[in-house]
C-alpha cells in the first residue's frame, strides 16, 4: 500500500514535470510551469523520505550545504555567463550520479546480499555515464568561461586514444560485473570515466560546447531511466526519458541551424585552424573592408525606418544587451522601428541572445526568430549586426567549399545598409573569412560593441 | 522479463510525450529549456538521498551526503536561474 | 496494486500524449480523424478473437464470432473510409 | 518469453496507432499514416493469433463476414454521407465489445475458474459502455440519415427517467457483482444497456450527433483501456487511452466551436423548438427579405474581384460540391479569386465541408478555416453563403438572448455583398431567425443550392 502510494506520488510528479515542460511552450506560462516542475521535485524528495527508513541527518547537512550553494550560484551568475552555468549545473548532476553509483557499488559486493546482474550494469553505466558528465562539464564550462583556450586542442591518434579508452572503460565494466568484489577495478573504472571526460570533450571547439552540454544532459537522462529499470521506478523511467528526449531534441534544433551532423559536431574539430584564405578572399582583403564613423552610423540609424538588429556571439562578450535596448528606444522615439532577428545557435546557447536581451527589457514579441526575421531583411534601412560573425555569412549560401556551406543564415545582405560592430577582422568561431563585410552596402565599425553602442546612444542623442 | 517489458512501454511513451512537448517550446525560450530540463535531471537527488540516509557503510554515507549536496545544487541552481530568466521575458516594456 | 499503478502510469501517459497529438490535427482533418480513431477503437477485435477461437461453450465462441465480424466492420470501413477521404485532400488542383 | 514477445508486439502496435495520429497533422502524411496505423491493428491481430492458441475457424467466418461488409460500406457511402458512416461503424465497435462481454460473463460463473472481482467490473463496464454504443449510435446514425426525425424527441418526466434508468443499471451490475450466476439479471443488464443507448441520445438534435458520436467513441476507447487494466495488457491501455483523447478533445473543440456546454448538448433539448420571434424580429419578418435573380447574382459574382464561400449543411443535404467548384472555376478563369470559410461546425461533422470541398477537388490551402477567413471577409466583394445558417447568424454576436449567443461565428456580414443560397426561410439547426437575411447588403437566392449553383454555372458562362 504504502509501496504504491509513493509509486503513485513519483507518478503525480513526473506529471508535473510534463506539465513544465509543457508549459515551457508559451512565455507568458512558462514561469509558472517552472514553479510546478520544482513542486513536483519536491513531492518526489517528500515521498522518498516518507516511504523510506532512512536517517535524516546526512541527508539534512547535504541538503543545506547544497542548496546554499545553489541558491548562491543562481543569483550570482550574470546573464552572459548561462552557458557556463549550465555547464556546470550540468557536471554536478552527473557528479551525484558518479557518487551515488559507487556508494551502490560497495552494497553491490557485499556478500551477504545476492549479486545481481542488471544491478551491476546500471551501476557501471551510471558511473561511466556520471563521471563523462561530470569532468566533460567541468572542461565545457572551462572552454565557455575560457578559463581552457575554446580552441579545439587536437593532436595526432586522437580518435585512437579516445577508442582506446572507451573500449578500456567496457573492459574494465565486464570484467566487473565478473569480478565485482575486486575495488581496484572499480576504482580504475572512476578514473577511466573522469579522463574520458576530458579526453572527449578537449578536442571540441568552444561554441560547440552546448551541443556537448545538452547530449551529456540527455544521457544523464537516460542513465537515469536505466536506473529506474533497475529499481522498476516508472516516475525514474518518466522523468529520465524526458530528461533524454529534451537534450536530444535540441541537439538536432543545433546541428541542423549548423547544417552539420552530429559527428562533425563531436570529432570533426570544427574550428580548430583559421582556414588559409582563397585566391577570391585575398583579392577581397586586398581591397577592403569600409568603415564608418560613429557619426555617419548615428545618422544613418537615426534617419531610418526600419532597423533590424543582428546579435551575436560578441554581444555577450560586451555585454552590450543594455545599450543596443537603449539605442532602440532612442531610435523608437524618433520613430524609427527596430526589431530583431535571432538565429537559433547565435552566442554559446540555443536561445542565448533572447535571454540576454530579455534582461535588458526588450519586449519579448520585437526578438523575431530566423524564419521571421528572414523576409523582413528585405524591407530593411539598417541591419546592425552587433558581434554577430557566422550566423550571418553569406558563404553558407554561396560557397559550396566552405565549411558553413548549407548552414541557414541571417539574410542582412539583403539590408538596404549593413553596419557591422566588431572589435576587428578577426572570423568567428569557424575560423572562416566574411565576404559579407566586403560586401558594397557593408560599412565596419570597429572596437568594442558596448563602447561603440555607447557611442553611437551619445551621437543619436545629440541629433537634434 | 515482464518488468522490463512494461518498463520499455512507460520509457518509449515518455519519450514520445517529451519529444512533442519539447518541440513546441519556441527557440526564443531555448535556454531556460535547456536549464529547466536540467533541473529535473537533478532526480538523481532521490537515489543520493537513500544511499545518504541509508548507506550500508560510513563510506557510503558520505558519497551519498556528498551526492545530495550535489544533486541540490543542481536541482535549487537549476529551477532558480530558469526562474531568473523567465522571468525576464515580458510582452511589454516595463510589463 | 502494483499492476494497477503501472497501470495508470501508461494511461495518464498515453492520454497525455494523446492529447498533444490530437490537439496538433488542423480543422481540415478533423472527419478523417475521427474516422481513423473510430478504426483504431475496433482493438476489441482481440478480445473477440479469443472469445471466438477459444471460447468456453458453443455459445460464447457464436458471440465471439459475430463480435469478429462487427469489429471487422470497424476497422476494415474504419480504414479504409478514412483512406478514400485523405486520398481526396490535394494540395494542387489535379495533382 | 512468447509472452514479452506478444506484449512488445502490441506496443509496437500502439506506436503505429500514435504515429497514424500524429501524422494526421499534416494533409501530405495523413495517408501514410493511416495505412501505418492499418498495419499496427493487423500486427495486433497476429499477435494474438500466434501467441494463442485459438481455433481458427470461427475467426475466419468472422473476419471474411467483417471485412466483406466493411469493404462493401466503405466502398458504397457517398461523402455527404460520411457522419452517419462514422456514426455506424461506431456502433459496431460497440456492439463487439458487448458481445465480448457477454461471451466471458459466461466464462465468468464457470464454477471451476476463481472469481475475480476486477474482471467482473470490467465486464459490467463493457457490457454498458458497449450496449449504450451499440443503440446510441444506431440512433445517432439514423437520425443523421433522417430515417429518424432528427428534432429533439422530448416528453415530460425524460431526465427522470434517464437518471432512474442509470440508477436501475448500476444497481444491475451491483447485484451480478455478488450473485453474477444469474443468467435473468445478465440478460437485463443487456437489454437496460441498450434502451438508454435510445433514450440518452433520442433527445439530443440531429446536428448535434457528431458530439454524441465523439462522446461515445471516446467512452468506447475507455471501455478498451479499463479491459487492458483487468488483462494486464498496455497495448490495449494505450490505444484506449489515444481513443479516449481523441473523442473527448474532439467533443471540447465541437463545443467551444458551438458555446454550448457539453450538458447542454446532452441534455439541454436544443433545437427543439422554433424559437417564437421577438419584436424585433417580427419587424424585419414585416420589411421582408430582398431577393435576387440567377442573372443578378451571376453578374455580381463575375464582376467581382474576391469571392467567399461559405458553406453549410445545406451543401451536403443537396449534394452540390461539384457545382460550387466548378463556378469557382468558372470564375477563376475570369480572374476572380475564390476561396473558401469553413465553420468548424459547419455541416453534421467536424470538418465535414472539408470533405466534401476536397471531393470535388477543392486544392485544401484554398479552405480557409474560422481564424483565417474571418480577417479576409473585409476585403471581400462577395460572400456567397451555400446552405449556412447558424455558423453565419450575427445573433451570436449581437444578441445576449440567443441561444446561440457567444458562438464564434463566419463573419460574412462584413463583405461588401452577400448571397445567401437556401430554399427557403425555415431556419438552420438552431432553430432561430436569422438577423443576416434582412442585412441591407444581404439577398437571398431561394432554391435547392445543387440547382441553383447549376443555374449560376450556366449563366455565368454567358456571360462574354
Ligand atoms: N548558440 C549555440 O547553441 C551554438 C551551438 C553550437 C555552435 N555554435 C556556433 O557558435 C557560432 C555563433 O555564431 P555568432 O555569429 O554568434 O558568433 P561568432 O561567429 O563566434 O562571432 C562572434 C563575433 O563577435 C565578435 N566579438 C567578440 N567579442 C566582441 C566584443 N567585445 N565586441 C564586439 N564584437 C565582439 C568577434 O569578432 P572580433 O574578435 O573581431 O571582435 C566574432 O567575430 C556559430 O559558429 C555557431 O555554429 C553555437
Ligand atoms: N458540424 C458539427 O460537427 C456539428 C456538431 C454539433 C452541432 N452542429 C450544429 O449544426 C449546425 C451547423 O450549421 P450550418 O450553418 O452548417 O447548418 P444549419 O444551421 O443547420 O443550416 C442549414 C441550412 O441549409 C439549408 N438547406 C438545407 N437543405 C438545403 C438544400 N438542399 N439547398 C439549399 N439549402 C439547404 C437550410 O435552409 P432551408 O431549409 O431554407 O433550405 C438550413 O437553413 C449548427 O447549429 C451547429 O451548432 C454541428
Amino acid at each position: 500500500m504504502l509501496h504504491s502510494l509513493t509509486e503513485l506520488a513519483y507518478l503525480a510528479a513526473a506529471i508535473m514535470f510534463v506539465t513544465g515542460l509543457k508549459w515551457m511552450s508559451s512565455p507568458a506560462r512558462a514561469r509558472r510551469g517552472n514553479m510546478i516542475s520544482s513542486v513536483g521535485m519536491l513531492i518526489a524528495v517528500l515521498a522518498t523520505l516518507i516511504s523510506q527508513r532512512l536517517g535524516y541527518g546526512n541527508i539534512i547537512i547535504g541538503a543545506v550545504i547544497g542548496s546554499g550553494l545553489g541558491l548562491w550560484m543562481a543569483r550570482a551568475v550574470p546573464m552572459t555567463s548561462m552557458p557556463q552555468m549550465v555547464g556546470i549545473l550540468n557536471g554536478f548532476g552527473g557528479g551525484a550520479s558518479l557518487l551515488v553509483a559507487a556508494a551502490e557499488w560497495r552494497r553491490l559486493i557485499d556478500p551477504s546480499i545476492p549479486f545481481q546482474t542488471d544491478t551491476a550494469v546500471s551501476i557501471w553505466a551510471s558511473t561511466l555515464v556520471g563521471g563523462v558528465t561530470f569532468a566533460g562539464s567541468a572542461v565545457a564550462a572551462g572552454k565557455l568561461q575560457e578559463i581552457i583556450s575554446g580552441k579545439p586542442v587536437l593532436f595526432r591518434g586522437q580518435h585512437a586514444l579516445n577508442a582506446l579508452l572507451v573500449a578500456a572503460a567496457l573492459t574494465l565494466a565486464t570484467l566487473l560485473t565478473l569480478r565485482p568484489e575486486q575495488p581496484v577495478l572499480y576504482v580504475a573504472l572512476v578514473a577511466l570515466s573522469l579522463v574520458l571526460g576530458i579526453t572527449l570533450v578537449i578536442p571540441i571547439g568552444g561554441a560547440d560546447m552546448p551541443v556537448v552540454i545538452c547530449l551529456l544532459n540527455s544521457y544523464s537522462g537516460i542513465a537515469a531511466a536505466l536506473t529506474g529499470f533497475v529499481i522498476r521506478n516508472d516516475g525514474l523511467i518518466i522523468t529520465g526519458a524526458l530528461v533524454g528526449a529534451s537534450g536530444l531534441i535540441l541537439t538536432k534544433i543545433m546541428c541542423e541551424a549548423m547544417n552539420r551532423s552530429l559527428a562533425n559536431v563531436l570529432f570533426g574539430g570544427f574550428g580548430a585552424t583559421v582556414q588559409v584564405a582563397s585566391e577570391r578572399e585575398k583579392a577581397l582583403q586586398a581591397r577592403g573592408v569600409k568603415r564608418i564613423t560613429v557619426e555617419d552610423a548615428a545618422a544613418l540609424l537615426a534617419y531610418s525606418r526600419n532597423v533590424m538588429v543582428a546579435p551575436g556571439y560578441g554581444l555577450a562578450v560586451a555585454q552590450g544587451q543594455h545599450q543596443v535596448q537603449e539605442l532602440a528606444t532612442l531610435l523608437e522615439k524618433r520613430g524609427v522601428s527596430v526589431k530583431y532577428a535571432i538565429h537559433p545557435v547565435a552566442g554559446r546557447m540555443p536561445g542565448h541572445m533572447n535571454v540576454l536581451l530579455a534582461e535588458a527589457n526588450v519586449p519579448y514579441p520585437l526578438l523575431l526568430d530566423m524564419d521571421a526575421a528572414n523576409p523582413e531583411f528585405e524591407r530593411c534601412d539598417v541591419a546592425l549586426v552587433v558581434g554577430a560573425n557566422d550566423v550571418v555569412n553569406p558563404a553558407a549560401r554561396n560557397n559550396p567549399s566552405s565549411p558553413i556551406y548549407g548552414m541557414p543564415i541571417l539574410d542582412v545582405d539583403k539590408a538596404k545598409q549593413i553596419i557591422v560592430m566588431k572589435r576587428s577582422m578577426n572570423p568567428g568561431f569557424a575560423g572562416i573569412e566574411n565576404e559579407l563585410f566586403y560586401h558594397e552596402r557593408c560599412s565596419m565599425l570597429f572596437g568594442d560593441a558596448k563602447k561603440s553602442l555607447t557611442a553611437l546612444i551619445n551621437e543619436v542623442r545629440t541629433l537634434e | 522479463m515482464e518488468g522490463l517489458v512494461q518498463g520499455i512501454v512507460v520509457f518509449v511513451l515518455a519519450m514520445l510525450l517529451g519529444v512533442e512537448l519539447i518541440k513546441k517550446v519556441p527557440a526564443l525560450l531555448h535556454t531556460p529549456l535547456t536549464s529547466g530540463a536540467n533541473a529535473i535531471s537533478g532526480i538523481t537527488i532521490i537515489g543520493s538521498m537513500v544511499v545518504a540516509g541509508a548507506g550500508a557503510t560510513q563510506l557510503a554515507r558520505i558519497l551519498g551526503t556528498i551526492a545530495v549536496a550535489f544533486a541540490m545544487i543542481n536541482i535549487v541552481g537549476g529551477y532558480l536561474v530558469t526562474d531568473r530568466m523567465l522571468e525576464m521575458f515580458k510582452k511589454k516594456d516595463g510589463e
